[in-house]
């Protein structure tokens, strides 16, 4: 925070920045991965590793070739000996080349060694639709990546829970995919002082509320406080517990938010169907079905890849609407 | 390189026709996104024309394309009309793909053109895919694939190239070489001296050539569909060219150093290729009259995609399966 | 069937093979690419293929190197072009390295294309914990799949359904993957009729009751027959739906039966968190949530790589006994 | 291939103990399987143990090694006790990995062995990422990743040579070229008449040797291992062998002419090596006295493996993550 009242706001992008250099600030081991990542290739495409070569050095900041599985394969290798890599996978969609050395490996060499060696890398990568980017830059993955055992997934909402999430992520002894994303990254928030933390496996809840639970991460969390207000516009009182971690969850927050209000949406910008929202609504149904004043309901992403065209990509996306609809369903 | 004898006048009237639509393309892409005419992630391809002008120059309109995010002169060059393809870009309904694809997902099967991807070195075991087709179907068709110098070292090209070879494949690999991948280049992310080198190493018949060079290209190119059509299997064409524009729009090549840029300014292949026409007697007006067609081309097809409507929202439902998804 | 009056019996790995022997004698665009899946390779691993080289040439079915990335490619490559391309991916664990020609361009590309080209490509796979193989070559993967549009998954749980199911997969017109299961290659069924048709989209139910709904697929299905057994011995009616199409699945069928027993377990192998159950059982709170007993119950396996070991392995794995457990847990 | 001196006698004996210990392992597991005393799905390995036991002499302990599920023979090679493999491999709690990972995936530390892996191409990036940490750590190890001439079909394999290469990481890949990937043979299905040509054309120092000849492969492992502590950077080397007992226990070899395995047995590195300490004045003595030795192990490894318990099936919660998962 500034010395005035207004408190200092920085961009997402930045707070990533700022999390990675106090990592490296803080451990040695921690080094950067990934293609045009240095300044000299302009510190990476969306320049949220601007500086850290310069600061420390090309061989702890490290431009790759356009090889996902040697980059993730490479995070893996020294992970194994006490490094703390940090892999930028540039959009999500990449890892689909890239899944054997996260899912077969990254997040298994720990459980099939019987605990003799431990994976603690990150994987950074972003992505969302609304660039008009298409089909293949835009895909929402972490419904894959919560399914498999032994890997962790992050989502932020906001440039302070960024700083926080992503030093947690790099510090945490084990792998996590850690997604960011794109339109958000010039999106400002307070900015967090240096030594904020944010532990991973805990929900926020950054509105509270009484009548719904609107369980969300991400993306979804500004369409949840935008629907929450226009929610609150007719009467009605709408809480938004921030998920933060997706996998493992925080079951506690989450039930304790709608053990409260026994209503709940659960919201996300992937593609509804087979997606995290299904997890989260059978779980919340499994502990408070009597509690319950209706089915918990969801919003997401229609069943289509991610459209070019700004009218068919706006129908397809997940929106605030879409959420107050869907309460609005819920609530009778 | 190679030391090709120069191409006949009707074989680079065609490539100069090709190139000259492609380069005029470009720029006027650059100048509406530049005027906010059109919003759109765009991936210029201004300096590599002559390379794509020639390759397809060599082929037919029903041999196959498959080609990437930087597609544009590919694609003109291929033969889709440029109503079409101006439309895609702009994410009309009257595009090559409804709007739905948008420039990194150009297909169009009348021109050959079957798959654009954005994911870097994933069309190369595709376009094995369409030639084993040719292959099985003896239709006679080579399949053209393009990728660019970065694309060499993600594994796809290793295995496309393998399975290529074993089963001697109809399809011409076809790197275009502008010496960077985004903003890294070649060889900071490349251990090898060159892409040719690479194919040999896997077994492949590979030749390089200066792809700027239209009689040099247009004869790597002959040669290569010559010898995939005759049953010989692939081979992998190093063209060495450049990019003029960065990576994408508004990239501005600080990574590229000066002097190597104003070399590669000076062999613009474009005025080189223009001035080989006069010399081969191609009068001025003959030149001004295929470059005023062009323009008139551009002109209509630019119109036409900024007068065409957007697609209407419910589309996202259609062409995902066979069938239309329920709301 | 035969003449006698005891149907003819076959095994799963027959049934398999025949549906592709009548696939490539009624469409010669029917061709198969694999490793070692030619006879002088064995006619693949688990020889599902067997003898189908010899009867259709080495041309059709063609032997690759492990190459899995130019495996999927060919079959895109050769589907957009009218060839109705069945690719083996040996075991499901190696789609990890494929997963970008599957999801970015397999399921894309119909859409992408503006509906200009479309990608009747067929993956084999197998998997299947309970063979001693351990963490990378057991695991249930088909969450992933359904989550992508533009992909149909099929997992068959007899004989007789994996000939017709199969069948109908490689003759639809959009990519299928369908899943075998391993250690169910040499359990026996009755024969199906060499006409013997089942449509994708459509589940069965192959044992009917009125207390509770147990819904599952593929490995599932044996497993919950098991317990409908033991159930029964209880006094308690179980109703069996068999999906057999994973996605899109055909809630019709699920409905249907859940408004009549008013209680449901979903049942599949695949580790239980973010699983496909999550979704089915989303689904059924949505559409019967005041129907309901009590709150869909859903049975899987732990969270954890497969491990290798057979008493942790059976302890991690989903059973018969936990979908007993789970049932009279939800009816009280 | 290289003509080498012949190995001085220390070291011809020290790769022979190692080896004789590979082969007697694997007759043993054999014999265990066919009676019925272990049900595992097992790998055989006779055949290629002089190229493990000549590439582990000439690295340290605490060097480091990837290796895959046909991996008894680095393992065992590497230093890993026949105690704590015998029982993982039986699936007991008493094993290197607890019962957890199984012979597919070995992971031993105190000797090096980071990573066994089941899929394959997938070491070789990983091995990178040791070798890197060697790199910035400046501690002087090496990293020797171990596949077969099958797994050079695959796009990691690529991706790994490439980016070894360009940051000179200190690794070593050690190709064992039995001419078998599963039921195909190489020539089938790799489009390169060597895997040293490969590794040519990727830039990497690349070298092709006898890997039953114990003198030839260990001076090429030595000056590989010298080349990567020196900080020059990877070395690919192509060690030619056999496999004798199919791709998995059960199978017949069927896809192998007679004749080339008639041939391969005839070359059978074992024998060969065990005369050449004979020839160096070694004693049949001193000999059967290092295969008494082993068989010692052996015995008692074997014997230990069956008699350990099983692991708990709770066990699956534990080293999941590093937090125990809640039942
Ligand atoms: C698998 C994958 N990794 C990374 C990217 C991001 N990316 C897009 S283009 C590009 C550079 C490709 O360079 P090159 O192959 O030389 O082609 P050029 O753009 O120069 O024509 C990169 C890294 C991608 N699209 N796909
Ligand atoms: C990605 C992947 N594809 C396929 C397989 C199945 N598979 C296991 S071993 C093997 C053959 C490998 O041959 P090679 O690399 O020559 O090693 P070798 O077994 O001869 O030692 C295959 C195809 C696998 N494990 N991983
Ligand atoms: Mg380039
Ligand atoms: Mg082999």
């Amino acid at each position: 925070m500034s010395d005035d009242n207004k408190p200092e706001e920085i961009m997402f992008a930045q707070a990533l920045n700022m999390a990675m250099n106090k990592a490296m600030a803080d451990d040695p081991k921690v080094i950067l991965l990934g293609e045009d990542i240095a300044d000299k290739q302009g510190g990476g495409v969306f320049k949220v590793t601007a500086g850290l070569s310069a600061q420390y050095g090309t061989e702890r900041v490290r431009s790759t070739p356009i090889s996902e599985q040697a980059i993730v394969g490479a995070a893996v290798g020294s992970a194994l000996v006490g490094y703390k890599p940090v892999a930028e996978i540039m959009l999500m969609n990449f890892i689909t080349v890239a899944m054997d050395q996260l899912v077969n490996h990254a997040a298994k060499l720990r459980f099939m060694s019987g605990g003799q060696t431990s994976v603690p890398l990150t994987i950074r990568t972003t992505t969302g639709a609304g660039t008009g980017l298409g089909g293949q830059h835009s895909d929402m993955l972490e419904a894959w990546l919560a399914h498999v055992p032994g890997l962790k997934v992050v989502a932020a909402s906001n440039p302070a829970d960024a700083y926080g999430l992503l030093y947690s992520s790099i510090m945490d002894d084990n792998p996590v995919v850690f997604i960011e994303n794109t339109p958000g990254y010039f999106v400002k928030g307070p900015a967090p002082a240096p030594d904020h933390t944010v532990p991973l496996g805990k929900a926020s809840v950054p509105r509270e509320g009484t009548d719904i639970s609107l369980i969300t991460y991400g993306s979804g969390v500004s369409r949840c406080h935008a629907a929450a207000e226009k929610l609150a516009a007719d009467g009605v009182s709408a809480e938004i517990v921030d998920l933060r971690t997706i996998a493992p969850w925080d079951e506690e927050t989450v039930f304790t938010s709608v053990a409260k209000t026994k209503a709940a949406v659960v919201v996300h910008e992937a593609v509804k169907s087979f997606g995290t929202g299904a997890e989260i609504s059978s779980r919340i149904h499994e502990e408070l079905f009597s509690d319950l004043k209706a089915a918990v309901g969801r919003v997401g992403s229609g069943y289509a890849p991610v459209p070019f065209s700004p009218t068919i990509e706006k129908a397809w996306m997940f929106n605030d609407d879409d959420v107050v609809r869907e309460a609005k369903k819920i609530l009778g | 390189m190679a030391n090709t004898d120069m191409a006949d006048k009707d074989v680079l009237t065609d490539i100069f026709t090709r190139a000259d639509l492609i380069m005029q393309s470009d720029i006027k892409f650059r100048q509406m996104i530049g005027a906010g005419q059109l919003q759109i992630v765009y991936y210029p391809v201004r300096g590599q024309e002559v390379v794509s002008a020639a390759m397809m120059a060599a082929v037919n309109q029903d041999d196959y394309l498959v080609t990437i995010y930087r597609g544009l002169h590919d694609q003109l060059a291929k033969g889709i009309p440029s109503k079409d393809l101006w439309a895609e870009f702009a994410g009309k309904v009257t595009g090559t793909c409804k709007g739905k694809g948008g420039p990194m997902h150009i297909t169009h099967p009348e021109t050959g053109v079957m798959v654009t991807t954005g994911i870097v070195g994933s069309g190369l075991p595709i376009a094995n895919g369409l030639a084993l087709a040719s292959q099985l179907e003896k239709d006679g068709k080579v399949t053209v694939c393009c990728f660019g110098d970065g694309a060499t070292n993600i594994g796809a090209f290793h295995e496309a190239l393998n399975m290529a070879q074993i089963w001697k494949l109809p399809v011409i690999f076809l790197c275009q070489n502008n010496l960077y991948g985004e903003h890294t280049a070649m060889a900071e992310s490349t251990s090898s001296e060159t892409i040719k080198q690479r194919g040999e190493g896997l077994g492949v018949r590979s030749v390089r050539v200066n792809g700027n060079d239209a009689s040099e290209m247009y004869a790597a190119a002959k040669e290569a569909v010559e010898f995939a059509r005759a049953g010989s299997g692939p081979t992998l064409i190093e063209a060495m060219t450049f990019r003029y524009h960065g990576h994408l729009l508004g990239d501005t090549s600080h990574y590229i150093p000066e002097a190597e840029m104003e070399q590669a300014k000076k062999d613009d292949p474009m005025p080189i290729l223009r001035q080989q026409l006069l010399d081969l007697q191609i009068s001025e007006a003959d030149i001004a009259a295929i470059e005023k067609k062009n323009a008139d081309i551009i002109e209509e097809a630019s119109q036409f995609a900024l007068d065409s409507d957007y697609p209407p929202g419910e589309e996202y439902r259609i062409d995902v399966l066979d069938v239309e998804i329920a709301a």
